[in-house]
């Protein structure tokens, strides 16, 4: 029984909102229950922001994810402070480790350190750190298909942004090749 | 129709759109800020008008005006805003004139918070202006429910010539739900030929929208008549889900997102061989009483869990009328219970009942 | 001689006062950021500047103290 | 002999509730006829506001609502939003218009909505048994200033004509008065022009009409004339503040 | 003292001002114009000051920062007036700051009509402003009562840091009855120096008056010493007057100038040799549940009476708990019940009890 | 070595919330040294509003009240009543004063009440993150006129202070702007003239700062600072459009 | 026991309004339980008025007049035709004769016809009249004493319409001598 | 030749039409009072009226049709 909750957390301008929104949309390609749930208000003005994804395959209670997160993806440092606690029990959490040189502290989850910014920068596009992570984050849980993701990404980027498609695939391959 | 994925505060107002909504006077406000500006953005290519008031006192008054003429418009709130439409709400539903309202709660008391919250329970179901009025209150749990409940929304407006709250808060505004657009069960409705303004074309009397009743005879003989429209109410909109209620040894009662958290305890109770269950409110108003009137014999109390400090605990207490004693848990300002905090109280309630 | 002292931690790296300075002597310093995440201003040739004060009139966050 | 004055089909056959010689019931016909002479009686939407012409939706011979106390201007808006193609009018007394309905009347204007506010200033709250209205004048007693206003506890009077004509979607803004039958033609012409700016969806158009209110003021109907002329008009000066022309 | 013949809304005044009341900010309306017209001509004379404000909302603004300078505010309307000064009451409970609201009911919902009416109940005791807030609510029931509960307010107000609504109806306010001005029961009143704005003539922190709290937990904080506060005002302030108990078949539940009118009735039936009591809340909130816990083994049933269409029902219920069955007569829109027509209900639902 | 300019005691060490760039800061810290200046910082009594300024109170180093939207100049009239020998200040947005609040500052002017407004216009609602003001310019895009602000369906922006200045009781209404150090100099010239009319009990006083929002703009905080210089300041020209000796 | 329920009604006018205040200050001058309650609102723009007045020895519980009026005192036809069915049986009717032709229709009450607007002239105050009215009720029903009334009448005259109370005074003899 | 006709039922007596009429020749009717109870307004030299509809124009209560 697939029920993954997944904790998205960063800056501002990293992309943490949409690369929740994508992991859902993937999930709803599937026919799976799926929520995002952002945090909003004047905690985004600090520059954190984070959402909650929560995709599985029987009815979604709360939308909200309190200590039980599978999975916390975790962009800055901030983020891996205050999020770590909310992993559950042999949970994961992926770390940008190109902007966090902090380890996680507990032992009963597994920590994996990805260079987002820097396996980004190789694609030539800062901005696509996010769905590296991302990419990595699916090839651990297996929460959706790649392809469900490909198909997000088309409605996602509809229009003039098509040509940004082929690079967020990659960036998607790259995140779940490292951690392979 | 395919699912979409959609922001609440943007899915009620493609709802609403989808229903005929063509008309949105508002004001902004967190956390239902993407309200107005979708329909600012999107009526205008559904012919219809988006305005933004220059206040929360006008943007009621225009709906009041506009739904005299007989066309579909609604306004959007947060709880400060819609305190400060009380006056403008007693008038639309004392003329009996269908629009619809929504309120995306956020803490109170005061300016607040802006976080979730479920406190002005009393402000949609009691009413916090004068008069003896009552308005259709929905309070849906997720995005589907809601669009559906908007889209139902007008047409009961309609159907009763009322004032319809629809009940969110920053959850329900802000999340994403796939949700899929349906046409709602067709509900008979009557012609607004007779009483909507539209210009008497010379060629009938004058249509007066109005609440003002000088003589007392006069506003007795119209409360009766809302009364007797309320009591339609009454029997015919109370809605409720129940859940787990078999063998339920607890019931709880708890509406909206607050609901969801509770099935969360509730299955986790079910694991450990808990049998816990829960009646979900869908409107506040009517209350869904017969639901608490005829829990089954198995349940020996009941817990009422808000994102308040105890409103609705009052409707669940009147419904129950002492059978068997009820118990609050709620969570303020904005901080919202975990499912783990619920399963606490419960647990301490069975202690206490063993 | 005039000195302007910038309390680092408080910029916010939003510029102002690089467009208020008559004497084009503030940049921000690339080389560094400061606890909220800025590049911060900063003066470079301090022995240019008049003491005129106009960066620390236009600075929305009191950073600057101007001396002269 | 051919009929040269009689009333018009714009009014109800209903008699009005108003005091003897209040300047209402003069305004009331002045717009009705207005409304008919444009052949829009089947065309028009009404608001009253709450005031002593509360009850005007029962005597204008068109379609009527009744606003909450100074909100008849949103009322309206809501009205020609959804209704683009009627005419519409609010009908407000000076404590509707100048005080509670502040923000309302300014709003209307500022969105240049095309619809035509009659504001009856009477420089007292007739309704409510004569309170000081924001228009009140400087030394004039109400029963909320019953030594008379004084300009060191609530400054002097408010100008509505002059403030709302400063704002670009004010059309057209006149101020007239009604206490003898040359001002009331005058004023009728006002009238008559800014319905026909609404119907050339030129902008907001108002007319301020000086009026008196005998029960409150204290002072015989005749007297009241003539006590309009001596002590509102100097301070209230008649005439135009802005047409479509000069706009 | 004397006494003295007073019209009530006048009384109203001429109490406040004795309680030290200094600032009066109010709109007119019916029924209530001779309140404000009063304290225009008294005030000034007692080195206060009266403003007529542009509007309620304004009105109450005013109270807001008057209140919050620490000195003794009142603020009067009627029921549409007193909708739109729910936001402003919600900031007033929300920012702990003591004044004094006077609602002369009239009949509604919207406009209404002038006359008696009892259908604000909810709005008073429920609040139509957001969140969770509670008003210490005095309901007089003869101009004596209601002079000195004008008075004991103002202390309460202060006492509890709180605003305190005194609800009449135009009965109360227009009738005259002899009265005495007695000095209320002095209750130890905390200081205000250490939150009240009057400059900090830079010898302390700067003083800030505020309901907003963005952080969920501070809210929540806040709330939950709000509600310990009105958990003492509930264990401390009900009060209710009970009347002819003993023996009584049936209780009449009923406040203000309506509990008159049962008397009345009850004085009637008593000469039948029918025994009806009658329990008279005198505050709304906190309402005096205690009473109706603790009605004698004789009483088969209750009736609540109140000229609306069934409000303070909701509390009799609540505090009954099922005990006994309830019923309700009322009138509405400024219509008055009779003691005829209460007695014809009595007798109706006695006879249902043999 | 003296020290020039150092942060003014009128403050609170608490640093703003403000977005980078935005003036709201500069026009906070200009109140505050008039406050200082005028040494009147132990007797001042501010009223924040709601709007990005909605923290003001913890800034200011003086007294302070959170008014609900629109209504800081009604809380500071119960204030000023109050407190008649205060110093009683408003710091309101453009949403707060000129939407909601309109009625609330047209009747401070209207009663001459003895309190300073600071209006701070930024066309646009900053805090609810970027809608339509009635201040927006024609062809400014906000998140309710994502096309840009259009005259035919929101009319032209308005401008409050040629408004409040056809009002006797606003004794002194100045219209300035914090764009360049020239511009912030004669700014707090106005905002002290503004305070020391309240002193003297010559009437209400407001000064109209027109500012900017980076954030809600979209443009760079430096850029953001010539947008306002030419975009806003041709349609709201800078200068004195009331001053007590005129009176 | 003394429980006097009076309608006092007539044109805006007439005085009713100070009729009845001027008999319930009485009472509360002879320390007895006394209400007044008057008609407010539009329904006095029609150009009647009423007011409602007890005077008890007990308790009195509702200030309102239902229809157990021991007295109406009526001041013009309409006031007649409005009011005496409220009489209680054995109650008075109190009609002024001068401006109202029309005779009481009931039996089980008694009528008392004066001509109060030609007594009052007769004194050369047409204003008095509602005093003649009130003399001719307190001579019949005895409700207080004539002293108290007097009393009353210096309270409510005072200062500047002090020259009013003789006249006043006289009027309230007249009438109660014309039912003597 | 003019003429004007009241509607007496409906008049309230407050004479504004009396100091409207250029002829002076509206006046009270003192020897009658209408249903409302009033003194209706009305003309006494008919003859002398000029149609000139001023007395119609202030009647605020709609009492006068003129005819010319
Ligand atoms: C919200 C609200 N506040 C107050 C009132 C009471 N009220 C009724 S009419 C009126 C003022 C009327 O004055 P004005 O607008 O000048 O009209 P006039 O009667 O003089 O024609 C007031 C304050 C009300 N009905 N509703
Ligand atoms: C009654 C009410 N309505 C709406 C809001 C939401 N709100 C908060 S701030 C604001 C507007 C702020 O704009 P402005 O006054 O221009 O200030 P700025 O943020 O631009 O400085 C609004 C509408 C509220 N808090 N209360
Ligand atoms: S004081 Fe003047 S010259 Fe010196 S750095 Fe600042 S702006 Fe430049
Ligand atoms: S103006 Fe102030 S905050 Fe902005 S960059 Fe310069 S020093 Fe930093
Ligand atoms: S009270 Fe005044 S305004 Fe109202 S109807 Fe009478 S005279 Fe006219
Ligand atoms: S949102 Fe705009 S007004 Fe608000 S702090 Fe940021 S830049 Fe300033
Ligand atoms: S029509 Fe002219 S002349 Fe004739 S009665 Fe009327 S006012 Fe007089
Ligand atoms: S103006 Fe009209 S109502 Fe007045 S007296 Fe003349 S006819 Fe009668
Ligand atoms: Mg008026
Ligand atoms: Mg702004």
């Amino acid at each position: 029984m697939l029920n993954e909750k997944v904790i998205c957390a960063g800056f501002g301008g990293q992309g943490v909102m949409s690369m929740g929104q994508l992991l859902t949309y993937a999930g709803m390609v599937e026919d799976k229950q799926v929520s995002w749930l952002p945090s909003y208000g004047p905690e985004m003005r600090g520059g954190t922001a984070n959402c909650n994804v929560i995709v599985a395959d029987s009815l979604i209670g709360s939308p909200i994810i309190n200590d039980d997160a599978t999975c916390a993806i975790v962009m800055n440092l901030p983020s891996l402070d205050k999020f770590e606690v909310d992993v559950a029990p042999k949970g994961k959490i992926l770390i940008n480790s190109s902007l966090i040189e902090k380890k996680a502290k507990r032992d009963d989850i597994t920590a994996y350190y990805i260079p987002a910014n820097e396996i980004a920068l190789e694609l030539g596009n800062a901005r696509v750190a996010n769905m590296v992570m991302l990419g990595a984050y699916i090839e651990l849980s297996k929460a959706v298909k790649i392809e469900s993701l490909h198909k997000a990404l088309q409605k996602v980027f509809g229009g003039s942004k098509a040509h940004l498609i082929a690079v967020n695939e990659e960036a998607l391959a790259r995140g779940a090749e490292f951690v392979r | 129709m395919a699912k979409v994925l959609m922001k609440g505060n943007e899915a009620i107002g493609a709802a609403a759109i989808q229903a005929g909504c063509k008309y949105f006077f508002g004001y902004p406000i967190t956390p239902q800020n993407e309200l107005p500006e979708y329909m600012s953005k999107e009526l205008p290519k559904n012919d219809g008008v988006f305005v933004q008031a220059e206040s929360e006192v006008a943007a009621i008054n225009m709906v009041y005006g506009a739904a005299g003429c007989g066309v579909r418009v609604m306004t959007s709130s947060s709880s400060p805003g819609i305190a400060l439409k009380q006056e403008g709400i007693t008038y639309i539903a004392g003329a009996e004139l269908p629009c619809v309202i929504v309120n995306i709660v956020r803490g109170g008391p005061g300016l607040g918070g802006i976080q979730p919250a479920q406190s002005d329970y009393f402000q949609s179901t009691r009413g916090g202006g004068n008069g003896d009025y009552k308005l259709l209150v929905l309070a849906p749990a997720n995005l589907q429910e809601m669009v559906d409940m908007v889209q139902e929304a007008f047409d009961m407006a309609d159907y009763y010539r009322n004032p319809v709250m629809v009940v969110g808060d920053g959850m329900i505004g802000q999340m994403m739900e796939p949700i899929e657009f349906r046409t709602p069960v067709k509900r008979e409705l009557p012609s607004k030929e007779g009483w909507a303004t539209t210009g008497t074309k010379g060629n009938r009397k004058p249509h007066i929208i109005n609440s003002l009743f000088l003589d007392p005879q006069g506003l007795e003989d119209h409360n009766i008549r809302l009364q007797k429209k309320y009591k339609t109410m009454k029997e015919n909109e109370a809605r409720y889900e129940a859940y787990n209620m078999e063998n339920a040894e607890i019931v709880l009662a708890a509406y909206g997102t607050t609901s969801r958290i509770c099935k969360n305890a509730i299955d986790k109770l079910k694991e450990e061989g808990i049998n816990i269950g829960l009646i979900r409110p869908q409107t506040l108003w009517p209350f869904p009483e017969k639901a608490f009137q005829e829990i089954p014999e198995t349940v020996k109390a009941a817990l009422t869990v808000e994102m308040s400090e105890g409103q609705m605990i009052d409707d669940v207490r009147l419904a129950l009328n002492g059978k068997i004693p009820t118990e609050f848990y709620g969570r303020s300002g904005g901080m919202i219970p975990t499912p783990d905090a619920i399963i606490d109280k419960i647990k301490e309630m069975l202690g206490g009942l063993k | 001689m005039a000195k302007v002292t910038f309390k680092e931690d408080i910029c916010k790296g939003c510029q102002l006062c690089t467009t208020a300075c008559p004497k084009n002597i503030i940049v921000m310093a690339t080389d560094r950021i400061n606890v909220k995440g800025y590049h911060p201003a900063t003066v470079l040739e301090m022995e240019k500047c008049i003491g005129c004060a106009n960066c620390a009139l236009i600075c929305p966050d009191c950073v600057i103290t101007v001396e002269r | 002999m051919a009929i040269v004055f009689e009333k018009t089909k714009g009014l109800t056959d209903k008699e009005t509730h108003y005091c003897p010689g209040c300047t209402h019931g003069i305004i009331h016909r002045l717009v009705a006829e207005v409304l008919e002479e444009l052949d829009v009686l089947g065309n028009a939407i009404g608001v009253a506001p709450v005031g002593c012409s509360v009850l005007a939706y029962d005597y204008f011979n068109v379609d009527m609502h009744e606003a909450s106390h100074g909100r008849a201007p949103a009322v309206a808006t809501g009205i020609k939003r959804a209704m683009p193609n009627n005419v519409v009018f609010t009908y407000q007394g000076d404590g509707d218009l100048a005080s509670i309905g502040t923000a309302e009347i300014v709003h209307v204007a500022h969105r240049g909505e095309k619809i035509t506010t009659i504001f009856v200033n009477n420089a007292i709250y007739g309704m409510t048994g004569g309170q000081m209205a924001p228009t009140t004048l400087i030394g004039q007693k109400a029963t909320t200033c019953q030594d008379g206003r004084s300009k060191a506890h609530s400054g002097m009077p408010l100008r509505v004509s002059e403030m709302l004509a400063t704002i670009d979607g004010a059309a057209f803004v006149e101020r007239v008065s009604v206490h003898n039958p040359v001002e009331i033609r005058k004023a009728k012409k006002a009238i008559k022009k800014a319905f026909e700016c609404q119907i050339k969806g030129e902008g907001f158009s108002i007319v301020e009409v000086l009026s008196t209110c005998p029960t409150n003021w204290g002072i015989a109907p005749t007297e009241s004339l003539k006590w309009l002329e001596a002590n509102m008009i100097p301070y209230y000066p008649l005439g135009n503040f802005r047409t479509p022309e000069e706009a």
